[in-house]
């Protein structure tokens, strides 16, 4: 076998239909709000995880939307549910059952595997 | 799909391409990969339709390679290529014709950027006049050499011996085209059928008997990328691009696919060696790879030449299972000779891609 | 409003390419980079269309600027006008005027190419040539290709190409006069002080990294990190 | 005996202007191209943001054109200026000559086909909001069985300098989120989505059916414009898009695309701007006195404007601009009298 020295590289578009989002359907059975995020930015803007770390709402429920939860959880960690997020969301989602419910509805689907 | 639609859109590109007297000038990388194919686009041009055609040894690269790998400033190729058009215009020519698409595509950008900035174009003159002592008028007519292909597809038919055609079937061969992206992409009307729907390799395959298959992914670049492929730590952009499209294409089972870029039919070749070695996967049928084509080497086996003149056997992939179906005949003793039947080795055979 | 984005100005393909992004994503839909490298050309643009000089210092010094492949496919989709391969040029340019293409691993990668090019295009006239393309650099060049090349002149005498000959022809020798004409040409319009310029960062980059000059040179042709690729891959 | 006013265009702005011309006293005469009154209406089903049967509204305006001349299937031929009046000549061979001349010639929708990429009237599966709104009002089957995954392509022709469209069309985004909707009704199981720059709720209760759309619908909006679309061999699309907020490419594999057609001037704009000596402004609309104070108002004697005729306009102010112009032309012919 020659040795060429690359090789093919992954593609990193998103497929989006080949997604399949059985947990976020579940979360939207938890909090319908979930599907009223209209990527505005206020939460993000005013999170005070968000100073420090990569924790970011918006960027969160969007990812989760993608189906790229595992890169998505960890950033969970870092919200100290302060609810800043809850007082600026203009649609007032109430951010922090959505958050509580992320938690609990992916936390089921890791112990499931 | 529906035919008529691209038609339409065909109908609303119409370039204009004067019939003689042409200055021409040619491609590095087509020299160095395709000689053959500039030889027989000078054999149709002259020797079979009579044209004037007319090539100065002084002409040079436009540089153009260079240019998009970032190792010459734009005003370096913007004089190589003032260099070019005093040329034409010492020669007493005003018809432009070049056998590069990333030539075709500088040309048409270095003559719109000057039509906007006239002072770049000032700036330019000077240059050529310090350096060379040279001056020079703009082409009245810039062609790319599939343009005068496509122009004559017709008379080519008339002439022609073979068609793109399955002899045993006899239905048309499934033919992809793939068109290089400078050729329309930045100048969509400077382009034969424009830049979504190129129709100058089309109108080739249809007038010689082909079938034209549009793949989700015909639009996109082989993957060239100039630096992409120029050096080896990129290379895996380059192959992964060509991957996509093979894997577009594939469902469509095509019988081979024609190009009018220089780079495109050597990568859209190479890359499927170089799959099949890594992961085992050919797209032709039997283990084969989809052949690859330069335009000229199209209009030549349909105008019945020797495929070894022609030069197939310095593809990869092979053709042999498309000129059977075509019914060219040739000599598979003759393929590996040097000139006047000297005998040279055959080229080892790939692991996973069938060669002949 | 600063230098870097002032002197960016200046250039005739940031005048032609950058009027106004609506950050649409017509460009990265389809970009061949963005799906493999980490890479998206709408964010270039944005980010040269804040006119920030940090963040345009960041981009010069940066991997980013050149996943590009020029294929210049983003030209047609957008519905601005806009022209992101050309913006992209346009920051090479600057990146390698400025020195800072040395601070990024693809920037390096200028010495190799611009040996490479420069080197065929003032020696022989032609950018890419028969007798530089060495098997052992591009073995994808096939089996085919190694029999190409070690029956070069019978190989290139059968396909009616005039290697090394004088008159008009396939890879003919290209008239000495000529080659003078592009070395002078060369000489006026700044190529020769790119090669110059990017000769001395690379040395003292060399340098800098422990690394003779050919040591660099070769590792700048091969060397591939992973963080070019999108983490998700 | 009552004086007559000329009326070019009967789409809902011509239609409405009319019918309040002659309640002041005037005889209207109404000038369409088509077979029909109606405009584009006639060939719409539902209008948003409440979804109510878009013939409620017209068949009762079409059914009130007492004292009205209306004429279809009929074109202007010419139009002079004699002293203080106008001379309409018709295709039809009749003659009006009138002091006031209404233009309410509308818009034309973009047409998609010069959006090359997106392969509308090559690609069977690509349609256009006009052709879905026709589907919902005919009530006909579907075309195509296992429509899984159903894409609306917002602003095609529209905020776009390519195409010669920069502005606006104002009123896609909701109809995209409508038809969204009632899409959604037609196949439940499908995945739909809507690809949007921004989304343009500003009209009352916009913003409603928007919320509607993502909580009780489920419709997926994607911030990007798509860039391509493409066939497989099965007839089905591919569309290409960058998912902007996320920053990757996107690709979706679809069964259905929809294409918002944006609205562009009216084919007759340029024509009826010579005979009347106006001036179209650079998007090719006509261009009012003001974009403020008088939209209905030209720069010449006697010629005023409703509706779409000067840019994108949704429904109800199409009907009050149709209301606020036959005032002024009341008005102006009262002057001219006294």
């Amino acid at each position: 076998m020659i040795d060429f020295g690359y090789g093919l590289t992954p593609s990193s578009t998103l497929k989006i239909e080949d997604v399949r989002l059985p947990a976020f359907g579940e979360l939207l059975r938890r909090e319908p709000d979930a599907a009223k995020c209209i990527a505005c930015g206020s939460c993000a803007a005013s999170c005070s995880a968000g100073v420090f770390t990569e924790m970011n709402l918006r960027r969160v429920i969007l990812s989760l939307q993608r189906g790229r939860e595992k890169e998505t959880l960890p950033l969970l960690r870092h919200c100290m549910l302060c609810g800043k997020c809850q007082l600026v969301c203009p649609r007032g989602v109430n951010t922090r059952h959505l958050i509580l419910s992320i938690g609990k509805v992916y936390q089921l689907e890791e112990d499931k595997r | 799909m529906i035919y008529q639609g691209k038609q339409k859109i065909w109908s609303e590109y119409q370039k204009e391409i004067p019939t003689d007297h042409w200055f021409y000038v040619r491609s590095c990388i087509r020299q160095t990969f395709f000689p053959a194919s500039e030889k027989m686009f000078l054999e149709i041009l002259r020797n079979r339709l009579g044209k004037d055609v007319y090539e100065t040894p002084s002409h040079t690269t436009c540089g153009g390679i260079a240019y998009h790998s970032e190792a010459i400033p734009q005003e370096t190729v913007m004089t190589i290529i003032a260099r070019q058009f005093a040329l034409m215009t010492e020669a007493g020519y005003e018809n432009y014709v070049c056998s590069c698409i990333t030539s075709f595509g500088l040309y048409t950008e270095v003559m719109e950027d000057w039509r906007e900035f006239p002072e770049l174009e000032a700036k330019i003159r000077e240059n050529l006049w310090k350096a060379t002592k040279r001056e020079f008028k703009t082409p009245k007519y810039l062609a790319h050499a599939s343009d005068l292909v496509y122009k004559f597809r017709n008379e080519i038919a008339e002439q022609a011996k073979f068609r793109l055609v399955n002899r045993e079937t006899g239905r048309p061969l499934r033919v992809v085209e793939h068109i290089g992206c400078h050729y329309a992409k930045m100048f969509p009307s400077k382009g034969v059928g424009g830049a979504e729907y190129p129709y100058v390799l089309a109108g080739m395959v249809e007038s010689w008997g082909g079938e034209v298959v549009d793949y989700p992914e015909r639009r996109h670049c082989c993957g060239f990328g100039f630096r992409q492929y120029l050096v080896k730590a990129n290379r895996g952009y380059s192959l992964s691009n060509t991957h996509k499209k093979f894997e577009s294409m594939e469902p469509f089972k095509p019988d081979m696919i024609i190009t009018n870029c220089p780079g495109c039919p050597y990568f859209l070749d190479r890359w499927q060696y170089v799959i099949a070695e890594q992961t085992g996967k050919t797209y032709g049928e039997n283990g084969y790879g989809i052949p690859v084509f330069t335009y000229e080497e199209v209009a030549g086996l349909v105008l019945g030449y020797d495929p070894w003149d022609l030069g197939l056997q310095t593809h990869q992939v092979a053709v042999e299972p498309l000129l059977d179906k075509m019914g060219v005949p040739y000599k598979p003793e003759d393929k590996y000779k040097g000139l006047n039947g000297k005998r040279l080795q055959r080229p080892e055979f790939p692991m996973n891609i069938k060669c002949c | 409003m600063g230098k870097l984005y002032d002197r960016l100005s200046q250039d005739y393909r940031i005048r032609e390419g950058l009027k106004a992004c609506i950050s649409c994503g017509t460009c990265t839909a389809i970009c061949p980079a963005a799906e493999f490298y980490r890479y998206n050309p709408k964010k270039i643009v944005s980010i040269v269309q804040s006119r920030d000089d940090d963040a345009i210092l960041e981009l010069l010094k940066s991997d980013v600027i050149w996943y590009c492949g020029e294929c210049m496919s983003c030209v047609t989709r957008c519905p601005r006008k806009n022209a992101p391969g050309l913006v992209i040029v346009a920051l090479r340019a600057l990146s390698i005027e400025l020195g800072y293409f040395v601070e990024s691993e693809k920037g390096r990668q200028q010495l190799p190419l611009m040996h490479a090019l420069q080197g065929n295009v003032l020696n022989y006239g032609y950018c890419v040539y028969p007798l530089t393309f060495a098997y052992e650099m591009h073995p994808e060049y096939g089996l085919v290709g190694k029999w190409q090349k070690e029956h070069i002149e019978d190989v290139y005498e059968r396909l009616g190409a005039h290697l090394g000959q004088v008159g008009p022809g396939a890879l003919r020798k290209i008239p000495q006069e000529s080659l003078d004409e592009l070395k002078a040409i060369f000489d006026i319009t700044g190529a020769t002080r790119w090669m110059e310029i990017v000769e001395e960062k690379s040395r003292e980059k060399a340098a800098e990294m422990g690394l003779t000059m050919e040591e660099y040179e070769a590792q700048a042709f091969t060397k591939t990190s992973s963080c070019h690729l999108n983490p998700e891959n | 005996m009552s004086q007559n006013v000329v009326v070019i265009g009967g789409g809902p702005a011509g239609i409405e202007a009319s019918r309040k011309l002659r309640d002041l006293g005037y005889t209207p005469i109404l000038i369409e191209k088509e077979p029909v009154l109606g405009g584009h209406l006639a060939r719409w089903d539902r209008l948003f943001p409440d979804g109510v049967d878009a013939s409620t509204f017209l068949d009762p305006m079409i059914a009130d054109l007492d004292g009205i001349k209306y004429f279809t299937d009929t074109e202007v031929a010419s139009i002079n200026r004699l002293k203080d009046t106008w001379v309409v000549k018709l295709s039809n061979g009749l003659s009006a000559q009138v002091r006031a001349i209404l233009l309410t010639t509308g818009f034309d929708l973009f047409k998609a086909e010069k959006k090359e990429e997106y392969g509308y009237g090559i690609y069977e599966r690509v349609i256009t909001n006009a052709d879905l709104e026709a589907w919902f009002k005919s009530g006909a089957a579907p075309q195509f069985d296992d429509v899984k995954v159903i894409g609306f392509v917002h602003c095609v022709g529209s905020r776009d300098e390519k195409a010669g469209n920069r502005q606006c069309s104002k009123v896609c985004c909701v109809t995209a989120v409508k038809q969204a909707c009632e899409i959604k009704e037609k196949f439940p199981d499908a995945t739909v989505y809507c690809f949007y720059m921004d989304l343009r709720m500003f009209g009352r209760k916009y913003e409603d059916l928007y919320l509607k759309a993502q909580k009780e619908y489920g419709i997926r909006f994607v911030r990007g414009r798509v860039s391509e679309v493409s066939e497989d061999l099965d007839g089905h699309l591919f569309v290409k898009a960058e998912d902007t907020l996320f920053g990757k490419p996107m690709k979706l594999k679809a069964d259905l695309l929809v294409l918002m057609s944006g609205m562009t001037p009216a084919a007759s704009t340029q024509q009826l701007a010579r005979m009347v000596n106006i001036q179209t402004g650079d998007d090719g609309f006509f261009l009012p006195k003001s974009l403020i104070v008088s939209p209905f108002t030209s720069s010449r004697e006697g010629i005023f404007f409703a509706g779409a005729a000067t840019g994108p306009k949704t429904l109800p102010e199409t009907l009050s601009e149709a209301s606020a112009a036959a005032l002024a032309i009341d008005h102006y012919l009262k002057t001219l009298q006294r």
